[in-house]
């Protein structure tokens, strides 16, 4: 809470199209988190973050700094990687949910869409998106009403409905993973490295609606991203990782501000 | 001897005198075993457990050391055992020793064709290579006269029985220390292989084949040596069987469920162990017996017979779940971690070779 | 040319039923990556339990229901205690643990059902009915159209049903699967259930042509040749495989067996799945994974 | 490890100990019994137990034993395996319980062939009925074998001699067709040089089908016959692959009246899967099906209706494969019967056990007696004649039961015995055995 | 550094496609003797694809590969590592269920002579080599202060410690070219600065030249003597360290931001 009612101020400096909702407390919390690939590889050494209720919260870090891990470890698809959080705690709005199976905490309002996109390549674009509207048992009209909502989001995915998922471009991918997502009704969408292997005007498209999104639906997401500038003009606070530790966090601003923060990408890090 | 059974049984930390010692009595055991057990346990228990080892030594070269899952190792027995057959019949000069090595060669040879398509096909794929092997041998030895000379009932028998340079082995004695001679001999060249390079080169292909392409082992040599290697004791295995073993046998003794037998003496035994074949036939031959026998305690001869077998086969399935579930490494593993050494896997050698 | 063109469609309609038996294999292959031994066994197991049933006087359709209760209840007991605890394990493990599985559902099977060849039969007539001067058997024509009734079935569950995307979103990518909120092992369970009523109606038209008994489980062995031809993860492969496998038998034993002095079926589906697997290491509707290193 | 080792060893000595100092008081005959309730074959193995065992529980009970003595018979399930019957075979040949084993049963061909030179120097008998070895019927090669009651060359023989009935002669034989569908192991084929031989002596045409195991699928074979078209099939298949085989040939036109089954592809499981197309099949009979005969009264009043049969279905009580099972341990009986009068009643050994069987002979008389007539036929074993019947009944399918067709139609014993002795003396020759001359036998 | 001497390896024009998509377009680069390349670069650059391609798992649909002065259109594995080309790989390819002694010396199969019966019966040959063998993978094993791990099965290890063993069995055989595919991955800060001391010793001593995939630039462009910049399959930047740091092209890449806001 300290560290979001300090970023109010910073909020007011801000003056892009990023204008998320006002948070009405703690969402996630992490604390202290160390997760080991095999019981050998430490991928995260002590990594502790919140994320506020509908808040845009980055995770910056190079490549192999364990950001990919720890959102891994919050939405429980860690174990599918015969991965472990060996000490620390998670929880969602207050309760534990260390431990719980991917497909609950969906349940539960956490959707992860990984890097890479994971969209099912032999589904259309429809079904993809029929896959996560099932998870809250929809009527057919709830359903159809649902899956407009989305096309009227992605207008792209509408052309592309009834083509073959793996058959569509990385952006129409990246937009159609987080379409799928979103009709899981999610609290915290956890998005890693959305910005991967896609042209900059796709990645300017999928960041404005992804701001669009938490503004209107109040939904809180947490963005793993290497691209530091992009990621920290639309988020309103982040951490930046570096080899498994929390390095820096702040309000976003103050970060983007910072000239010594490609020192932790391209080494020499505080 | 007793330097096989050292290396065999060989833990570390123990003294060496204690080690020799145990060895030497082991072997003496061994040896002697004959004068100890009754010949029904010989003829009806041993003898085919040692066998069985061996036929479990051989699949495990390829199973377990060089990770290619093959379901044929009754067909390559069966090429050993006709082999053999023909060999006795067709150039009965030829000592019996002889013949067993010629016939292991013969096996080697159609395990190294059979095990071509491994050069293209991987993980279990490969298993219809080598069912195509089971399938084709037990069709060519049944359809062809020549295999088993005609015999109206196509069982083969040696002719002349067992003899090996004018010694007369027919006797249960005489057929355990044939068996146990060339299954120590087998052993011994097997337990060598696993550590030379050829052995690291099949394990570095199970563990990681790409990997081992790159830092440059002979994928394709090492794989088409495995399926030789481990067809040559099948077949000299399948070979006993029949002739040390059995006394007489059709295809019918070396179908897919000797296949599977095999195959399940390596998953119970642990895979990638010498030691582990000789764990698991123990295990699968000692079980039915022990089975029958609670049940007889239990029952007191009243169950139906029937009913037990199928009893019986349900166990075993669960064991086989059991091992692959709770202990992929086996019987072998088992065992080892009863006696507390963990790190020092398959590996005793060092140390061994520092004392010697 | 009529010899020939005989033995063709027989082959074919023949080859139907090992598609049958081999469809089986790809659902649970597509949906948990298991080569699944344990189909032979589940075939006989399903049968025989059918079967049993209506011996001992239960109506059909109750029987039908009943069995259709424990087929599903031996998929949940074989996802608690055999998927779920090799999760992550490699596919030889996952094939030999259904090799164990095999044995507990025969020697189960046997056990309470009892080992008699238990007659069936659906009424389909099995006199031979010509078409001009070939002869087609009206049992093959009936498998055949089961067959066709059943792939169209299994696709409209698949695409037409909630249940059937969510499965083949598993079927394609597990962690995204979950990370949606698709409880896999459920998944998993219905899965192995369709399995079972397949191996159902595969068993019950195996063993209305040679009555049900033990050897049901041994038309395991025919499904592993179609299903290297068809590929491990399409039905169409598996039903085209199985045409595929059945034509060349008949070919094969009509025109090559003499030479070699007959009864070569039973390694000519090998030998011929061999030869597919080195022109395409994937079979035919098979894909070719990319190694990642 | 190495405790384990010994450890397990010792357990081993123990154990062995104990089995063999139980030396009971009373006096039995232990009789082991392979069996095959488990498996593919346990269908016929069921029943063929459950016949074998009440015939024995009907001697003890009833008749209080042979001549006082008691039988003290023991299975041991082998799912057909030969190799699992041999190591049952090492288990109990040196008897239990102070009786020792006066033969062994070894339920399978592929089992006898396995044993036949163990039991030939540990001196047992291999008691295999309709099965066996053939040229094992020359008893001075084979002092030890004893493939009684019908060979495979008889089946063969008996077969063309029902069809030289039906035809109307031996000379209407010539030029007929005559298929043989076989299953293509040692067994399917083991007719193949005595139908050779007798096409040779009438002339007919000699068609040779294999049908590979298991024999699901035989399309292929059919079609040959439908091209080939011949006057009638024999059909010597196993298991499965006899119900497809009769179901095929239905589906090809080949009518059902014209093929005949050989022993094993004539009973009730055989027919009973397929359906209507077995109506009309006919099959050799050794073993006649029914429980019409007078032993099955006997069986159903003491047994049966008292609850200690060993059938789990009562449906099968008189099936062919129950049948077997009488006929055979009646066998057994008579022998052991045979050899009390001789030796006294007491266990006997297997040189007695041999001596015995090598005199058994069951009259008209003694069939009556015994209530096997018309489910036996009369039988005599001699040293040089180890099968000593050598005829079977025809039945016929009429959907609900086994009709039999004919009497005991016996096989042209003179034609085939050249062949038997031939290669009985290859045998001799290969292994080294100077034969037996009966003579010197003079009991 | 600058030699005039004919580059060790040479990639020419080298495409690279996956059913279609494109990982690596068109891309050219020299190393020269006796240096170490390092490739960076975010990820999905398409690095470890060209590792992949340089000593042979993948084929690339097009372009070449000049390799002290021999051309390949494509090079198989087990020609690659007879010319002497060693690998390391990123998610350590250790041969898990072997020892760390048996491991390095699989690295030393191409050089055995002995054959499978000398190897099975222990004849002398077999015998010395195995000596040989061992004494070799010692002597590596010293290097990176292995030896008392020698007989540890490597699956019990720590990660650091496998990393390091993969390294030996990587440079056992004396490769001439030595690809590393992120060395210092999922290491603590000590570990990573003692293997790239490592790493700087094999050059220096053993005249080894390395091509590497880092993605800790700090310790890349200190131990790097020639640094590729690779995004989208494609080359940003090649050249000296000093310059990498401070291109602007090579931070958007790593660090997005201007060139989105201009896109935008």
């Amino acid at each position: 809470m300290a560290a979001s009612s300090r970023m109010e101020s910073v909020m007011t400096t801000r003056s892009t199209s990023a204008a998320p909702v006002a948070d009405q407390g703690t969402l996630l919390e992490v604390s202290n988190i160390e997760v080991v690939y095999g019981g050998a590889i430490l991928a995260v050494a002590d990594v502790s973050l919140t994320i506020g209720n509908g808040e845009i919260v980055a995770l910056l870090g190079a490549n192999g700094a364990g950001k990919s891990t720890v959102l891994k470890a919050i939405s429980g698809l860690a174990s599918a990687d015969r991965a472990k959080v060996r000490r620390g705690h998670i929880r969602l709005g207050g309760e534990d949910i260390l431990g719980l199976a991917a497909n609950k905490l969906a349940a539960r309002g956490i959707v992860h869409v990984m890097e890479g996109r994971h969209v099912f390549p032999h589904l259309t674009v429809k079904e993809n998106l029929l896959t996560g509207a099932f998870l809250h048992r929809p009527s057919r009209k709830e359903l159809k009403r649902q899956l407009d909502d989305v096309y009227a989001w992605f207008p792209r995915l509408r052309d592309k409905q009834s083509t073959q998922a793996g058959l569509t471009s990385g952006g129409e991918q990246q937009m159609l993973a987080i379409g799928r997502a979103f009709l899981t009704q999610p609290r915290l969408v956890l998005l890693d490295e959305p910005s991967m292997g896609l042209a900059p005007r796709i990645v300017q498209e999928i960041f404005e609606i992804i701001v669009r999104l938490n503004r209107e639906k109040g939904t809180a997401f947490l963005l793993a991203e290497q691209n530091a500038a992009l990621s920290l003009a639309y988020a309103r606070r982040a951490y930046v990782l570096d080899t498994g530790r929390v390095a820096l966090e702040g309000p976003a601003a103050d970060l983007a501000a910072r000239d010594d923060l490609h020192r932790i990408y391209l080494g020499d890090g505080p | 001897m007793s330097e096989i059974e050292l290396r065999l049984t060989g833990g570390i930390g123990e003294g060496v005198s204690t080690r020799k010692l145990t060895g030497i009595a082991v072997a003496a055991l061994v040896v002697s075993l004959p004068f100890l057990a009754t010949e029904y346990w010989i003829n009806a228990i041993i003898v085919p457990f040692l066998i069985l080892s061996l036929a479990g030594v051989g699949l495990n070269l390829l199973t377990g050391y060089a990770g290619q899952l093959s379901l044929g190792a009754g067909a390559f027995m069966m090429v050993g055992a006709y082999a053999t057959f023909a060999f006795q019949l067709r150039l009965p000069e030829l000592p019996l020793p002889f013949a067993l090595i010629a016939s292991g060669i013969v096996a080697g040879a159609v395990g190294f064709a059979f095990g071509f398509p491994s050069t293209r096909i991987k993980g279990f794929y490969l298993i219809v290579s080598t069912l195509a092997a089971q399938f084709f041998f037990e069709w060519l030895f049944l359809k062809f006269p020549w295999f088993y000379n005609g015999d109206p009932s196509a069982t083969i028998s040696l002719p002349a029985g067992l003899w090996a340079f004018g010694i007369d082995l027919n006797s249960p004695h005489g057929r355990y220390y044939l068996t146990l001679a060339s299954v120590a001999l087998l052993t011994w060249l097997s337990y060598n292989l696993v550590r030379s390079q050829t052995g690291r080169n099949w394990m570095a292909i199970r563990d990681m084949d790409t990997a081992a392409a790159v830092i440059g082992v002979p994928i394709l040599r090492a794989k088409l040596q495995a399926f030789a290697v481990s067809s040559f004791i099948l077949g000299i295995a399948g070979a006993l069987w029949a002739f040390g073993y059995l006394g007489s046998a059709s295809v019918q003794s070396f179908g897919l469920t000797r296949s599977y037998q095999i195959l399940f003496i390596i998953i119970i035994g642990g895979m990638g162990t010498i030691r582990g074949a000789y764990l698991g036939a123990a295990f699968v031959s000692l079980l039915p017996l022990a089975l029958d026998w609670l049940f007889q305690q239990l029952l007191g001869g009243h169950a139906d017979a029937g009913l037990l077998q199928n009893i019986q086969k349900v166990i075993f399935g669960i064991l086989i779940l059991w091992f692959l579930i709770k202990e992929p490494e086996g019987l072998a593993r088992l065992l080892r971690r009863q006696s507390g050494n963990f790190n020092t896997r398959r590996f005793p050698r060092l140390k061994i070779r520092r004392q010697t | 040319m009529n010899m020939f063109l005989e033995t063709l469609i027989g082959g074919l309609l023949a080859g139907t039923m090992y598609s049958l038996v081999a469809i089986g294999f790809v659902l649970i292959y597509k949906a948990s990556g298991v080569f699944n031994y344990a189909q032979g066994s589940m075939l006989l197991f399903a049968a025989l339990t059918f079967v049993s049933l209506t011996d001992q006087g239960v109506p059909v359709l109750v029987a039908l229901v009943i069995t259709i209760v424990v087929l599903a209840l031996m998929a949940v007991g074989i996802e608690r205690l055999i998927l779920r605890p090799l999760v992550n394990r490699g596919p030889m493990t996952l094939f030999m643990a259904t090799l164990g599985l095999a044995y507990i559902v025969e020697g189960t099977a046997q056990g309470l059902m009892g080992s008699q060849v238990k007659a069936l039969d659906l009424g389909i007539e099995d006199l031979p009915i010509f078409l001009g001067d070939i002869m087609i058997s009206q049992f093959d024509l009936t498998a055949a159209a089961v067959a066709l009734i059943l792939v169209v079935a299994l696709s409209l569950l698949f695409n037409k049903t909630r249940l059937g995307v969510a499965l083949r979103g598993v079927a394609d990518d597990t962690s995204a699967a979950l990370s949606i909120g698709i409880d896999i092992n459920r998944i998993w369970q219905i899965v192995w259930t369709i399995a079972g009523l397949v191996g159902l109606v595969a068993g019950l038209l195996w063993g209305a042509r040679q009555g049900v008994q033990f050897s049901l489980s041994l038309v395991v062995l025919k499904a592993l040749p179609v299903l290297i031809i068809g590929g491990f993860t399409s039905i169409t492969g598996a039903i085209i495989g199985g045409l595929v496998v059945g034509a060349a038998e008949s070919l094969g034993e009509t025109y090559i067996g003499p030479f070699l002095g007959g009864g070569i079926t039973p390694w000519f589906a090998y030998a011929l799945a061999l030869a597919f697997l080195f022109i395409r290491p994937a079979g035919l509707f098979g894909e070719q994974k990319i190694e990642r290193v | 490890m190495r405790k384990l080792i010994i450890a397990t060893l010792l357990a081993g000595g123990a154990f062995m100990a104990t089995t063999a100092t139980l030396n009971a008081a009373d006096v039995t005959q232990y009789i082991p019994l392979p069996t095959y309730r488990v498996g593919a074959y346990a269908s016929s193995g069921e029943l063929w137990w459950a016949g074998e065992r009440d015939y024995f529980r009907y001697i003890n009970e009833v008749e209080g034993g042979i001549d006082g003595v008691k039988l003290n018979y023991e299975e041991f399930e082998t799912e057909w395996s030969p190799d699992r019957t041999v190591e049952v075979y090492e288990r109990v040949k040196a008897g239990k319980d102070g009786s020792p084993i006066a033969f062994f049963f070894t339920h399978g061909t592929p089992a006898t062939y396995a044993l036949l030179e163990k039991a030939a120097a540990d001196k047992i008998p291999l008691i295999d009925p309709a099965g066996g070895r053939t040229e094992s019927i020359d008893g001075r090669v084979f002092p030890y074998a004893f493939p009684l009651l019908f060979s495979y060359y008889s089946q063969a023989s008996t077969g063309i001699n029902y069809i030289a009935s039906k035809v109307g002669g031996f000379e209407k034989l010539k030029g007929l067709k005559i298929a043989t569908v076989y299953h293509d192991s040692a067994y399917g084929r083991a007719t193949q040089p005595a139908v050779e031989l007798l096409a040779k002596k009438y002339g007919f045409e000699n068609i040779q089908i294999p049908v590979a195991d298991p024999g699901n699928e035989q399309s292929p074979q059919w079609r040959q016959i439908h091209e080939l078209k011949p006057d009638w099939v024999f059909l010597r298949t196993w298991g499965v692959s006899t119900v497809v085989g009769i179901k095929t040939a239905a589906r090809f036109g080949f009518p059902a009246d014209h093929i005949i089954g050989d022993v094993w592809a004539g009973s009730e499981s055989d027919v009973i899967p397929a359906g209507k197309a077995a109506i009309g099949y006919s099959a050799l009979a050794p073993y006649p099906g029914g429980a019409d005969f007078e032993i099955h009264k006997r069986l159903k009043k003491f047994i049966l209706d008292a609850g200690k049969s060993d059938l789990r279905d009562q449906k099968y009580f008189g099936a062919v494969n129950y049948n077997v099972g009488l006929v055979n341990a009646a066998l057994a009986v008579e022998a052991l019967r045979t050899g009390y009068k001789k030796f006294g009643a007491r266990p006997l050994d297997g040189e007695e056990g041999r001596w015995a069987f090598e005199h058994l002979t069951i009259d008209e008389n003694r069939l009556k007696e015994i209530g096997f007539v018309g489910l036996l036929q009369p039988i005599q074993i001699t040293p040089l004649d180890h099968e000593g019947g050598g005829a079977a009944r025809i039945q016929s399918w009429d959907g609900q039961k086994w009709v039999l067709q004919t009497d005991w139609i016996k096989a042209d014993h003179e034609a085939l015995r050249p062949l038997i002795e031939q290669q009985a003396a290859a045998y001799a020759k290969e292994h080294g055995i100077t034969p037996r001359t009966p003579d010197t036998e003079t009991n | 550094m600058t030699t005039p001497s004919p580059p060790a390896l040479e990639v020419r024009n080298i495409s690279l496609a996956f059913k279609g998509v494109k990982a690596i377009s068109d891309l050219s680069f020299e190393v020269a003797p006796r240096e170490i390349c390092a490739l960076i670069g975010p990820n999905g650059a398409g690095k470890s694809s060209l590792l992949n391609i340089l000593n042979g798992v993948y084929v690339p649909n097009s372009g070449e590969i000049i390799f002290e002065g021999e051309h390949f259109h494509r090079m198989q594995p087990l020609e690659a590592a007879r010319r002497g080309i060693g690998r390391g790989f990123q998610n350590n390819a250790l041969f898990s269920g072997m020892s760390v002694a048996d491991n390095v010396i699989a690295g030393l199969s191409r050089h055995a002579r002995a054959t499978l019966l000398e190897e099975a019966l222990l004849l002398p040959r077999a015998r010395a080599e195995t000596r040989r063998f061992r004494e070799r993978a010692h002597e590596v094993l010293g290097l990176f202060n292995l030896e008392h791990h020698a007989e540890t099965i490597v699956a019990t290890l720590p990660y650091g410690v496998q990393k390091k063993v993969e390294l030996a069995r990587a440079i056992v055989a004396a490769p001439r070219l030595l690809l590393l595919d992120e060395p210092l991955a999922g290491m603590n800060a000590a570990e990573k600065q003692e293997i790239a001391d490592i790493i700087a010793t094999l050059n220096r001593e053993l005249k080894l030249t390395i091509v590497l995939i880092e993605h800790d630039i700090g310790i890349v462009l200190k131990l790097a003597h020639h640094v590729v910049v690779l995004d989208y399959g494609r080359k940003l930047a090649d050249g000296a360290p000093d310059g990498i740091r401070d291109n602007p092209e090579v931070i958007a890449a790593y660090l997005g931001g201007d060139k989105v806001e201009i896109a935008a």
